[in-house]
């Protein structure tokens, strides 16, 4: 693409430009500056950023060769050989686009956000780390290096959750998400094994090529009963994605995860790595589509992690953790659409979410800054009038987040809503009205926060009154770059990405499941679809939540607490956050090391210390107290002893 | 002839073996001891094993026997004590000895050694030296084995001045080499004394 | 320029000779001694890498040969190489030694001169283990490296040190005077079927042997190789061996002996009964997942820094010997061999791996022990604010502990886990689980070892690493990053061997 | 006319004896140490008869062997009667059970 250098060192300096500034702001943290440190790692992002637009350029409007190729093999036994390998095609260049680009404005909002903090340029490190590793997640050409990356943002994932290591509740968070996170690694690389196992390489090509004709192989997991390989294989997968992308029951880390610093909230836990499993079964389509009941499985899952966590987002006071909550009902968006066989819908909804939720993110920082570090919505309220930047890009946000028409939300919401309509598998009926209520809680929530945060009446003390102002133009300005997109995205890429043939040669669809290749026929254009969208049940549920949201915080703001109170059983619920929290610390955490006790007191110590190893010296001593009664020290008896077994031989040698 | 004099000598052997074990002291015994080694020698010649028997008689009788009565004579012994329990240990004594020798009368009596088996074999003419012949193999055979029977008797030596000696370490004598290696400064120490101040405590 | 001098001989000899030496100065003034104590081992280490430089990794047959004979009544002789599954076990012994001479340099005040010479003994001893290709040698070294490692726990170990040694000495030595019978039996055994007995293992590959004198062979080596791995349920052993245990002796301990109870089954039980292998693989591959579940869980409680990463160790040599033995159930289950290699080649690799990372784990805890005296966590807490660069590396190698991609930990798992997979979907789940159980306790410590508010006054007062220290770390840093980037070469060295032995193992050993 | 058996007979008697002489002097440690001397002298005279029936000085020489590791064992034996003496004050074997497990 560019006449001086080979596609492949062009894709190179993508991935090793971060890490290049990474490790120089982690090693010389020591001995360099701020202003280094924030200067080598933006630059670093920043090239990669301009080169991945290149890249876009060059896939999305040159119709460039998907570029797979091998940059180092990791190891070769058996036969196997595992690579470590860049596979580039529309996908991925529009993943890298949206990487760089929050990554981008993260890195130079944190020096606004950051600019107090003793970590800072250990935390340039490893945002800069983590887009590194992000590249290498979705530039991986085989299942070897999507796990590396897949992993590798685990970490930095749990490096920052865990950045104010002093603070026991983020070193709590931190060991949670990684924790849970490894249970869905679990199943993942389970299902890489098993892919192994089929298909006897790890190489997406090879292994997409060759899908079909494994389709019909069993396994048999409980003696005697057959179940179908790829089934197992995709589920497995796809717990590994559950896991990455919160989706229940795996979902119980993202919320505690706010516990971060707000920049990798909006980075990490928000536009790119939870949506790192969405990307993955986008990618694995053509293993997914050959199983209807991994589909049906994924969504399922979907559509419950999209309604039931939206209801936890109203009840929320924390304003990281009401965007938190927003966030895992929309990854249940993109994984309802997944199961739903509309991955473009999926990765669609992704690109725009991607946008608008960092933008509410780092909104959100940008009032957690002018409140210094309140995060409480109830002290807040009428910040319009001091942060007029923030509450534009804010409400643009919003829109965006609840689907407004017009706004890039809608276009991707909408056609995720259409597509499970028109989905035939086993629960769609379910996720389709999941999801519709979920446009209604969707609206709700966001407005609340909206309403409770930038109007009504100003409840914060006087002495942050007094301080409260615009943040500096390093915050505001990534808020601005990234409210662009918010609006324009969707309008502007929706008949390519999603109706035309933008995801052609990456997404396989059976012919069954093409709920898209249904709606392709109805659509008209975006601006059609405005229209069409107005009259549609969704808007008007998002209408219905816009109007009660309204109602409830802005004309009769004491109504809530009396409807809290007269549905106090099910506000419990919702407070308790379904009891998930309670449950793993209370079963699966004290029940593990319940059993590491009992193993440990009962096996090793008592049984095995106690009653066979020190039990048979015991014994031993037992004996031998035993029979040293016989030696008396007498010599006269050792003599009569030896002198008997003489007469005792000689007689046995006379007679 | 010979039949006589093997059962005289044989008839004091038992004998006397028989009064080691039943005197009560260790001063007589040791005597019948050396009375049984004599008896043995004659029996020995018998056998013509002469330097076996004059070696018996001089190392046996002449060293280590003396060197039984000198470690008797020197030890306090109180003898009573030692005699109790002679009548109790009696019966099982006999039983085993009886035992004993039964098992082998058994063994060494009847057909297996008797005279068509082993017989006594033509006496040697009187140039014979039992001294060379058995010094013909001594340094020759057994050459290894004699060296290492040297050792052990050195051993024997070193272990038993070793055991016995002792030191006195409170004793006063002379230590020659300390005496010549003496200097002035060993001898004479010279002290430097600090100047006291007398102390004129007024008013007290 | 040196291709004819006796390689392996000077590699096993050198720091044993100069172990003596270092005895011999015996001198009070201990930096002579450790300087030189460095000297032998670094020499050991040069001579060690010519071992892999010109090792041809094309060849499955042994290399640097040498052959003396030794006790020739019973054919015993002085023989020893390398193959591509031993080669890697001695650099790492090499490797190790060094870190652990430069672990000992300020840390040991009492009997100094000994302490080093017992570790470079050890490492000779170790690397004899590895080489010896005659079974009676390699018995005389496996039982001689007893002592030092005895002398070192006991001389200078903890307070219950009497305890620890004995038990050690009494497991192992009970695992290997089985192994001993079974060496004399085939050796009376080849004596009749080739009219000559040998103790030469590569005659004992070769050697036919019926299925009843198979399986008792196979269970004893099992005893001697099981304990010394150590497999559930006879591991209580290491445990107590490593609290005790000065830091150099747990990292000896942890990086290198263990890896003999693996390198025994690969080199010892698969190919000289291979039908009682087969046999009886369900038996070492459950024992393998007890090792990696129950463990796991035994781990996840201790509040003993030293404990806990000992039982991970033990959870993670389950990987080795899962690996080490599924070559039968893939074939029953798939059909074909294929993935055999990778469980083998896996379980290699998790070996030496497992070398470096419980290395630097116990050097780590070594780095906290000797500034407050504990080993327990609940005294630590917050030890990142005063340590930072310490904290750095403990999370670091902590994540490699629990397998992170990108450091060899997770190499040797996942080459495990796919290789179960194919043998048994279950083997693998169990496997797998070690992700979860293995980040847990490891992640749980470092919560509240380096994590947090300072605990106490102690840990306030700490300092970071000196430059000592910091050296150890970062090698080993270096090392686990750079097999766990590119394990490839690694590998290169591996396959013809590791072939070699998948086809000899899918032959049977009965007579026909 | 003398046969080995005589010799024999001669030498299980004196050996038979010394065994009675343990255990009736089981106190007095001298005499015991005389009793080893006895057994000795009947092992002695066997190994002389055997050598002049069979017309084998080998006999004679394990005789000889024997006599100078009895005269070193009489030694030994004796200087530790005399340090047990001079530590203990008594030779009494009754008292002597350091050995007692």
């Amino acid at each position: 693409m560019f006449e001086n250098y080979s596609d492949s060192q062009v894709y190179l300096a993508i991935v090793l430009a971060p890490l290049i500034g990474s490790i120089f702001a982690g090693i010389f943290n020591a001995y360099i500056s701020k202003a280094v440190a924030h200067t080598v790692t933006i630059a670093g992002v920043g090239i990669s950023f301009i080169l991945a637009l290149f890249v876009f350029e060059y896939h999305a409007f040159n119709d460039a060769q998907i570029y797979n190729e091998t940059v180092y093999t990791w190891l070769v036994s058996d036969g196997i050989r595992f690579e470590v390998g860049f596979l580039v095609d529309n996908l991925t260049s529009m993943m890298l686009v949206v990487v760089s680009f929050v990554s981008l404005m993260v890195h130079l909002y944190t020096i606004g956000y950051m600019q107090e903090d003793p970590g800072y340029k250990r935390f340039f490190s490893y945002i800069s780390l983590f887009t590194f590793s992000m590249y290498m997640l979705v530039m991986s050409n085989n299942f070897l290096q999507l796990f590396f990356g897949w992993e590798a943002v685990g970490l930095v994932s749990y490096l920052l959750i865990g950045f104010y290591y002093k603070k026991e509740s983020a070193i709590f968070a931190n060991m949670k998400a990684f924790l849970v996170n490894r249970v869905g690694d679990f199943g993942f690389i389970l299902g890489i094994a098993g892919v192994l196992m089929v298909f006897n390489t790890l190489d997406y090509a090879d292994v997409f090529s060759a899908a079909a004709a494994h389709a019909d192989q069993t396994i048999e997991l409980i003696p005697g009963k057959e179940w179908s390989m790829m089934t197992v294989i995709c589920i497995l997968l796809f717990i590994g994605a559950m896991g990455k992308s919160a989706q229940v029951p795996l979902h119980v880390w993202l919320p505690d995860s706010m516990e971060g610093p707000t920049p990798i909230s909006a980075l990490i836990h928000a536009a790119t790595m939870v949506t790192a499993g969405i990307f993955m079964v986008t990618r694995m389509s053509p293993l997914f589509e050959l199983s209807e009941t991994a589909l049906s499985f994924i969504l399922v899952i979907g559509a419950i992690t999209a309604l039931f966590m939206g209801f936890l987002g109203i009840i929320q006071n924390d304003i990281k953790r009401v965007v938190a909550y927003s966030t895992l009902s929309q990854l249940g968006y993109m994984t309802v659409a997944l199961g739903a066989s509309a991955y473009s819908a999926a990765v669609f909804h992704l690109m725009t979410h991607a946008f608008f939720k960092a933008l509410l993110f780092l909104a959100a920082g940008s009032v957690i800054i002018g409140m210094h570090h309140v995060q409480d919505i109830r002290q807040m309220g009428g910040l319009k009038k001091y942060m007029p930047i923030t509450y534009w890009t804010s409400l643009i946000g919003t829109l965006a987040l609840i689907g407004f028409p017009g706004f890039s939300g809608f276009y991707s919401k909408d056609s995720i809503i259409e597509a499970v309509h028109a989905s035939s598998i086993a629960g769609s009926d379910f996720a389709y009205y999941s999801v519709l209520i979920g446009v209604f809680i969707t609206a709700l929530y966001s407005l609340r926060l909206f309403f409770i945060v930038f109007h009504g009446e100003e409840r914060m003390d006087h002495h942050t009154k007094e301080h409260l102002k615009e943040s500096p133009w390093v915050v505001w300005l990534p808020l601005v770059l990234l409210a662009i997109p918010s609006v324009i995205i969707g309008g502007m890429t929706i008949s390519s990405v999603l109706y035309g043939d933008y995801f052609n040669n990456v997404v396989y669809v059976q012919q069954a499941h093409d709920v898209l290749g249904h709606l392709k026929e109805d659509y008209h254009g975006p601006f059609s679809m405005i229209l069409h969208g107005i009259s549609s049940a969704p808007f008007l549920l998002m209408a219905a939540g816009i109007v009660v949201a309204w109602f409830l915080y802005m004309k009769n703001p004491e109504l809530p607490a009396k409807i809290k109170n007269i549905f106090s059983p099910i506000y419990y619920v919702l407070d308790s956050k379904y009891g998930f929290d309670a449950f793993n610390e209370k079963v699966i955490a004290a029940g593990t090391r319940g059993i590491g006790n009992l193993l440990s007191k009962f096996g090793d110590i008592l049984i095995i210390d106690g009653i066979i190893v020190n039990g048979s010296a015991k014994s031993v001593a037992w004996f031998s107290g035993l029979i040293r009664n016989i030696q008396t020290g007498y010599l006269y008896h050792y003599a009569f002893a030896m002198i008997l077994g003489l007469i005792g031989l000689l007689y046995i040698t006379v007679y | 002839m010979e039949t006589f004099v093997f059962y005289l000598f044989s008839a004091f052997m038992v004998m006397s073996a028989l009064m080691v074990i039943t005197v009560h002291n260790p001063v007589r015994a040791a005597f019948f001891l050396v009375l049984t080694f004599f008896s043995s020698a004659a029996v020995w010649l018998l056998l013509e094993a002469e330097f076996l028997a004059v070696i018996l008689i001089i190392v046996y009788v002449g060293a280590v026997m003396v060197l039984f009565l000198f470690v008797v004579m020197m030890l306090d012994i109180n003898i009573a004590e030692l005699k109790r329990g002679f009548v109790k240990n009696l019966p099982l004594a006999v039983i085993v000895a009886i035992a004993m020798f039964t098992m082998i009368y058994f063994v060494v009596s009847g057909e297996h050694f008797s005279v068509e088996h082993f017989a006594p074999p033509a006496r040697h003419t009187a140039d014979y030296s039992n001294i060379s012949e058995l010094g013909q193999v001594l340094y020759t055979e057994y050459v290894f084995a004699f060296e290492i029977a040297a050792v052990i008797l050195l051993v024997g030596i070193v272990a038993a001045i070793s055991l016995t000696l002792r030191r006195r370490p409170n004793t006063r004598h002379q230590k020659i080499e300390d005496q010549v290696a003496v200097k002035s400064e060993d001898r004479l120490r010279v002290v430097k004394v600090e100047p006291r101040q007398r102390k004129y405590e007024v008013g007290k | 320029m040196f291709s004819n001098l006796p390689l392996l001989s000077l590699v096993i000899w050198t720091p044993i000779i100069g172990g003596m030496l270092v005895l011999a100065t015996g001198s009070k003034n201990s930096i002579e001694v450790k300087v030189l104590s460095l000297l032998v081992s670094l020499v050991t280490l040069a001579l060690s890498i010519p071992l892999y430089t010109q090792f041809d990794p094309s060849l499955a047959s042994m290399q640097f040969e040498e052959l003396i004979p030794w006790i020739s009544n019973f054919h015993i002789n002085y023989h020893i190489g390398v193959d591509g599954i031993s080669m890697p076990l001695i650099l790492l012994t090499t490797f190790i030694t060094v870190i652990v001479i430069i672990a000992g340099w300020e840390v040991i005040t009492f009997k100094v001169a000994q302490y080093f010479a017992a570790f470079l003994i050890l490492e000779g001893l170790m690397i004899g283990t590895f080489a010896a290709m005659d079974a009676m040698l390699f018995y005389v070294f496996w039982e001689a490296l007893l002592i030092p490692m005895f002398v070192i726990i006991g001389i200078w170990g903890g307070a219950n040190r009497v305890y620890a040694t004995i038990k050690f000495f009494l497991y192992t030595f009970l695992g290997s005077v089985f192994m001993l019978i079974s060496l004399l039996y085939m050796y009376m055994h080849a004596a009749e079927v080739n009219g000559v007995g040998t103790f030469n293992l590569l005659e004992l590959h070769k050697l036919p042997l019926d299925m009843t004198p198979q399986i008792l062979i196979f269970l004893s080596f099992l005893l001697a190789f099981a304990v010394k791995v150590p497999m559930w349920p006879v591991h209580t052993w290491l445990p107590d061996a490593h609290v005790e245990a000065p830091t150099g002796g747990s990292v000896i301990l942890a990086a290198i002996m263990l890896k003999l109870g693996g390198y025994g089954f690969i080199r010892f039980s698969l190919p000289i009964t291979p039908d009682a292998s087969m046999a009886l693989d369900w038996l070492v591959i459950l024992l393998s997942l007890i090792a990696i579940v129950y463990i796991g869980f035994v781990a996840l409680i201790q509040a003993d820094m030293k404990k806990l990463i000992a039982y991970s160790s033990i959870s993670h040599m389950g990987f080795v010997t899962l690996g080490f033995f599924l070559f039968w159930k893939i074939t029953e289950n798939t059909g074909s061999a294929s993935g055999a290699v990778l469980g083998l080649e896996g379980g290699m690799i998790q070996m030496i791996s497992h070398g470096f990372i419980s290395g630097a784990m116990f050097l780590s805890v070594g780095v906290l022990y000797d500034r407050m005296h504990s080993r327990m966590i609940k005294d630590y807490g917050g030890v990142v604010n005063t340590m930072p660069a310490f904290a750095t590396f403990a999370v670091f190698f902590a994540m490699a502990n629990a397998g992170l991609p990108g450091t060899s930990g997770f190499v040797g798992e996942f080459m495990v886990i796919m290789a179960a997979f194919k043998a048994n979907f279950w083997y693998a789940f169990l496997a797998a689980t070690t992700l979860i159980i293995g980040a847990a306790y490891t992640l749980w410590m470092v919560k509240r070892v380096i994590f947090g508010e300072i605990a106490n006054e102690q840990v306030e007062n700490l300092e970071d690493m000196n430059g000592r220290e910091f050296f150890m770390m970062i090698v080993l840093a270096i090392a686990v990053l750079v097999i766990g980037l590119y394990p490839a070469p690694l590998l290169e060295v591996m396959h013809a061997s590791i072939d070699n032995l998948v086809a000899h193992i899918s032959i049977s050993k009965l007579p026909m | 006319m003398l046969t080995l058996s005589h010799f024999l007979i001669l030498g299980g008697i004196i050996f038979s004896i010394s065994l009675a002489g343990v255990f009736i002097n089981r106190k007095n440690i001298i005499i015991l140490l005389m009793c080893v001397e006895l057994m000795l002298l009947a092992v002695n005279t066997n190994f002389i008869a055997f050598s002049y029936f069979l017309g084998d000085s080998a006999g004679q020489v394990f005789v000889f062997f024997i006599l100078t590791v009895a005269a070193a064992e009489a030694a030994i034996g004796l200087a530790i009667l005399v340090v047990l003496f001079r530590n203990k004050r008594t030779i009494n074997v009754e008292d002597l059970d350091t050995l007692k497990g």
